[in-house]
């Protein structure tokens, strides 16, 4: 797969970005000396650009149709799915992963504490139930989000797949991988699928 | 100035002997180790932070207005003022109902300060925010809900 | 020693009006430091002003009075010139006394 | 700042904000509680330390700061953070105000540069010497319009650079500084993002740090809003004064120029 898109991306024209781009070259050796020594492995491990990464960057998000078809082909391969196969989980738990903005932090400064929670913070970006005021405008509203488009097979399929991997749909969209990168399990998207679909989440009943 | 005196003492009744000594000029600030109403701070409701401050039964009243957003941004830093349009103000006191120990601050304004102070105040969670003044003996009561909200990139 | 407060003092029509900004960590005694153990409550607990030597307001502050303390008020008389100190006290026995002249 | 001011620019963000949000009573009290906020804020007290620290003989050679060039000739501060980072002749290096203090605090009064920076940040009950001098070079700047055209080959170098890593995405949420700030008329939760590739968003930012940060109890400055972002951005911390930082930096206040600086600010 990856050498299929590499060699389809070179097709394009679209590598080699520190060959072709001084700038960015130089850019890039500044960013990755500008780290601690003794930092962990894993932690600098956070720096690696896989090529959808690299290509975004590269197109400050705004890549040719091309290559835009080519991340999206790519990402839409590397959905992985619940052992059991069911998609919906349980909305309740999917509320209190949509709120959780936490977990994730590394550093000497203000790492997170032992025991930190890790969540969707979906509503960083945002609107979802109608009693959380304090929702961000990065992503559009999803209020009412099953009451607007059912809870088919294929909206809770695609609703699952966005979140997993928001590039499948639209490459260099600022809505983090979260499945891809195991940020949530498989389980733990279900739940915010049962938050955005069930009808009696909050999201579809105020 | 008796009179004034005994009004000062009575209004003291519930601020601790440093604030009452003070006010009835008899000490000065730092000449003496302040006594600091510790049942009142340390109560962990509304009716036992009351019962303290000697505040049995208040009135809700219009007359006194707690000034403060109806949204706070961030619960570290609550901006809250009291004020009030009763005749003779001894004494104002904020308490927030959900903290651990509701009651923030209390002042006792002597003769000639004005009804109105504003602080700060932190708040771990959305609740009920009270402010409680004394008037001519007689205790009065506002409240205002303060949501506060979680904000930012999360932590 | 704790740091100096920055106090505002303005006279108009009768009547002067105070602001006070402290430097205090109020902390709150249930606050976890990096290995998980509790930091001890340490906070202001009374302050008090006086104009010409005339107490104007005593107030006490639990641990919910935010870091940096604020405080305005607001007292009848004062005139360009004369002393306005205020001074606190803290849960461990610091203290502070600051004075500015009313502006 | 002047209180009314603030209130003035909060009003008018809340004018712009209103109808794009859909939601004037919430966004109305938040521009409440920050105008309730801009009248007294803590940042002064740190501004009035920098003053004496800065004017205090310290260190090894007992020596005051008030011969520090930065960037405007010795001892000349007024409109100097407004002007910076900017390249130094004298160390051939693009500095910021941050690294020109440390710099000043080395060559001037003797200090390592490990001793400097020891505390570039402060703890509860743990002050930074640092952020005090910081927050008083900034308010020297008050009222003065951001000017960093980045003309000399080497800031205009690092602004290329910072503009790379603005737009640079990696990490376990995809995140770069774009994806926040690259908009407009966004907000996070209830904080509006600034689109910091024009110059009223980058203005807006730039203008108003260091900032009292009312969550934090702290001023924070440039460095430490800009390092913080990186952790948000759940990336390992950059070093204090890297060259990666000071290169946003140069991106940010060359966009940012011509804004008027309105510093120490509060926020949330």
């Amino acid at each position: 797969m990856k050498n299929t898109f590499i060699a389809a991306l070179l097709a394009l024209g679209a590598t080699g970005i520190h060959a072709a781009d001084p700038i960015a070259f130089q850019a890039e050796q500044i960013f990755r000396s500008s780290f601690r020594a003794d930092n962990p492995r894993y932690w600098m491990t956070r720096l690696d650009q896989d090529e959808a990464m690299r290509l975004c960057s590269q197109y400050k998000d705004n890549p040719p149709a091309k290559v835009r078809a080519l991340i999206e082909k790519t990402q839409q391969a590397t959905i992985r799915y619940p052992v059991e196969g069911k998609l919906i989980g349980d909305w309740k738990e999917g509320e209190k992963l949509a709120a959780v903005g936490t977990g994730g932090h590394i550093g000497f400064i203000q790492p997170d504490p032992p025991g930190r929670v890790r969540g969707g913070n979906c509503y960083a970006c945002h609107q979802l139930a109608k009693k959380e005021v304090a929702y961000g405008t990065i992503g559009p509203s999803l209020q009412h989000f099953g009451k607007l488009r059912g809870n088919s097979d294929e909206i809770v399929k695609y609703t699952y797949d966005k979140i997993y991997n928001s590039n499948a749909f639209t490459a260099c969209t600022n809505m983090p991988r979260f499945g891809l990168h195991n940020w949530l399990t498989p389980e733990q998207i279900t739940h915010i699928v049962a938050f955005l679909v069930d009808p009696e989440s909050p999201v579809n009943k105020d | 100035m008796n009179n004034q005196r005994r009004e000062i003492l009575k209004a003291g009744g519930g601020l601790g002997l440093f604030g009452l000594l003070a006010a009835a000029g008899l000490i000065t600030p730092g000449e003496a180790r302040a006594e600091w109403n510790k049942a009142a701070f340390d109560a962990k409701t509304i009716d036992e932070t009351l019962k303290a401050l000697g505040a049995t039964a208040p009135a809700n009243s219009a007359d006194v207005q707690l000034t403060a957003p109806d949204i706070a941004e961030n619960g570290a830093v609550v901006p809250v003022g009291v004020v009030s349009t009763l005749a003779g103000v001894e004494a104002i006191a904020i308490l927030v109902e959900k903290n651990p120990n509701p009651l923030a601050a209390s002042f006792m304004l002597p003769v000639g300060t004005e009804p109105s102070v504003q602080t700060r105040v932190k708040m771990g969670q959305t609740s009920d925010v009270y402010a409680l003044v004394k008037a001519g003996g007689k205790f009065f009561i506002a409240k205002k809900e303060i949501k506060v909200t979680l904000g930012g990139c999360g932590g | 020693m704790a740091d100096p407060m920055k106090i505002r003092a303005s006279a108009k029509d009768g009547i002067t009006e105070v602001k006070v900004l402290m430097s205090h960590e109020m902390e709150t005694g249930q606050r976890k430091d990096s290995s998980g153990n509790l930091v001890p409550a340490h906070f202001i607990t009374e302050i008090t002003a006086e104009h010409n030597g005339r107490q104007v307001l005593a107030g006490q502050f639990g641990t919910a009075i935010s870091k940096n303390p604020y405080l305005a008020f607001k007292f009848k008389g004062g005139a360009k010139g004369d002393k306005l100190s205020v001074s606190w006290v803290d849960s461990k026995g610091d203290k502070r006394t600051d004075e500015v002249q009313i502006a | 700042m002047q209180p009314n001011l603030r209130t003035a620019l909060a009003t008018a963000a809340l004018a712009l904000a209103g109808p794009a949000f859909g939601q004037g009573s919430t966004m109305d009290e938040i521009a409440r509680y920050r105008e309730m906020l801009a009248d007294g804020n803590p940042a002064e007290l740190l501004e009035a330390k920098g003053e004496e620290l800065w004017k205090k003989p310290r260190g090894p050679k007992n020596a005051s700061l008030e011969q520090c060039d930065m960037g405007l000739g010795p001892g000349k501060l007024d409109g100097a953070y407004a002007q910076l980072p900017r390249y130094f002749a004298d160390t051939k290096k693009v500095m910021d105000a941050e690294s020109r203090l440390v710099h000043c605090m080395v060559s001037l009064q003797g200090f390592t540069e490990a001793e400097a920076t020891k505390r570039w940040f402060s703890k509860p009950g743990q002050d930074s010497d640092i952020e005090a001098l910081v927050t008083y070079i900034g308010g020297k700047s008050n009222g003065a319009k951001i000017n960093v055209p980045a003309r000399h080959p080497e800031e205009a170098r690092m602004a290329k650079v910072g503009e790379y890593i603005f737009y640079r995405r990696s990490g376990p949420q995809d995140f770069s500084c774009a994806i926040c700030h690259g908009q407009e008329g966004k907000r996070i939760r209830l904080q509006e993002l600034g689109n910091l590739t024009t110059q009223a968003g980058a203005g807006t930012a730039m203008s108003t740090w260091p900032s009292y940060r009312v969550s934090q109890g702290a001023v924070w400055t440039m460095q430490r809003r800009l390092i913080d972002c990186m952790r948000q951005a759940r990336w390992p911390e950059p070093k204090y004064l890297a060259d990666s930082v000071i290169a946003l930096e140069v991106f940010l206040q060359k966009t940012a120029s011509g804004t008027v600086m309105q510093t120490p600010g509060i926020k949330r």
